[in-house]
């Protein structure tokens, strides 16, 4: 079980901010993959994810790091804060 | 050191009077303020979503690094969220210290940094709707530099 | 662009809620002040000289290039001479501009300028009498930067 | 006939903030040599004008810039502002 959150486009195209999703992924690429294939609106969200970004418990992460032991994880496109 | 993210609106002018205040080893303070731009004379509002907690994080080992690589002496980031009017201050930055290349260099690395890897997003709204501002490259090679 | 000399003080705070008020153009401010540092304890009092005439026009000399260079919207400097007690404001310096590096670098560049090229002089006063200080040669290296 | 202005620890030195002087020099550095044989205090100020800054009618010059035509001279340290 881990929290998926979606941010800006990203939780736009998926229709929601926060979910609880069962899953035995190893990484973020892993979740991405068997999320995309469960309905349209994640695969259009996660089309390209050289254009997201990924933050395990809120820290900024690759998408082939371990997903062991991480309570959150979420996705959005490149900030653009300041 | 103090890291604030908030809704509400904030008067920089005050900000910089509390700054730093009644210090005697402070030569040089740098502030960056922030304001919603309007190019097009069309902008509304922008609106800002914020990763709550992962923001705040973010911010604060920023300012942290900036503080310790810098010798700061007193370091202030204060960033909204939610949805601004033209014209309104976004965010600033401000930085003491007892020169003023470490008061500048501080600043532009904490811009720089909360441009890309502070979990901001903003939104332009308009009368055709709303569109995600999307990152620069620009921004992200600025980080390079240090 | 406004550049003004002075020996009364001036409050930066009241300088930069009225800098480029009201405007929907403006994205980022870069604001330095400069205050009177006390390293060791014993400063009584910074006294500035300057030569009256000159300082006014390469101030606004210098504030004309930034201008043009990194196409601001306003320019601010601020220049006190005379007796100034520890903590108290010298100078300062405000840029505008769309984004933050134009606003950054004008102002970077105003402060490098001023150093080395408007004609003041500090001397340090204590108890021991009054000390001129003397210019860096970092501050004249920083020249060929810009 | 030319106004010579001194600040900081030139003027210290000399004694003087300005003064008109009589002179047919070229340039600043015939100035120099000029005073520096006037009297002592000149000599001192003007030992080692490599430490020194020379303004032409309020713009910097070099001590080897013509005279000719300038109304006002001004001697002094390199400057320490901002």
């Amino acid at each position: 079980m881990i929290e998926v959150l979606y941010f800006a486009w990203v939780r736009e195209r998926i229709g929601l901010a926060r979910e609880t999703v069962e899953t035995g992924a190893a990484t973020p690429a892993a979740l991405v993959a068997e999320l995309a294939a469960r309905e349209p609106r994640y695969a259009a969200a996660f089309a390209d994810t050289s254009a997201l970004r990924v933050a395990l418990d809120q820290k900024l992460a690759s998408f082939d790091a371990p997903l062991a032991g991480v309570r959150e994880i979420a996705f959005f496109p490149p900030m653009t804060g300041g | 050191m103090r890291v604030q993210v908030q809704a509400a609106s904030f008067d920089p002018a005050a900000e910089i009077a509390g700054f730093a205040k009644g210090r005697r080893d402070i030569g040089a303070e740098v502030s960056f303020i922030g304001r919603v731009r309007d190019d097009s004379g069309h902008l509304l509002a922008l609106e800002i979503e914020h990763y709550p907690g992962m923001t705040e994080a973010a911010i604060s080992a920023m300012a942290q690094e900036a503080v310790t690589r810098w010798q700061l002496l007193e370091c202030l980031v204060l960033h909204r969220y939610g949805r601004l009017a033209p014209g309104e201050p976004i965010m600033m930055v401000a930085t003491a210290a007892r020169h003023r290349a470490e008061a500048f260099a501080a600043a532009e690395f904490l811009m720089d940094y909360l441009k890309s890897r502070a979990p901001f997003w903003k939104k332009e709204i308009t009368q055709r709707g709303g569109d995600w501002v999307a990152a620069k490259a620009s921004d992200e090679d600025a980080l390079t530099r240090w």
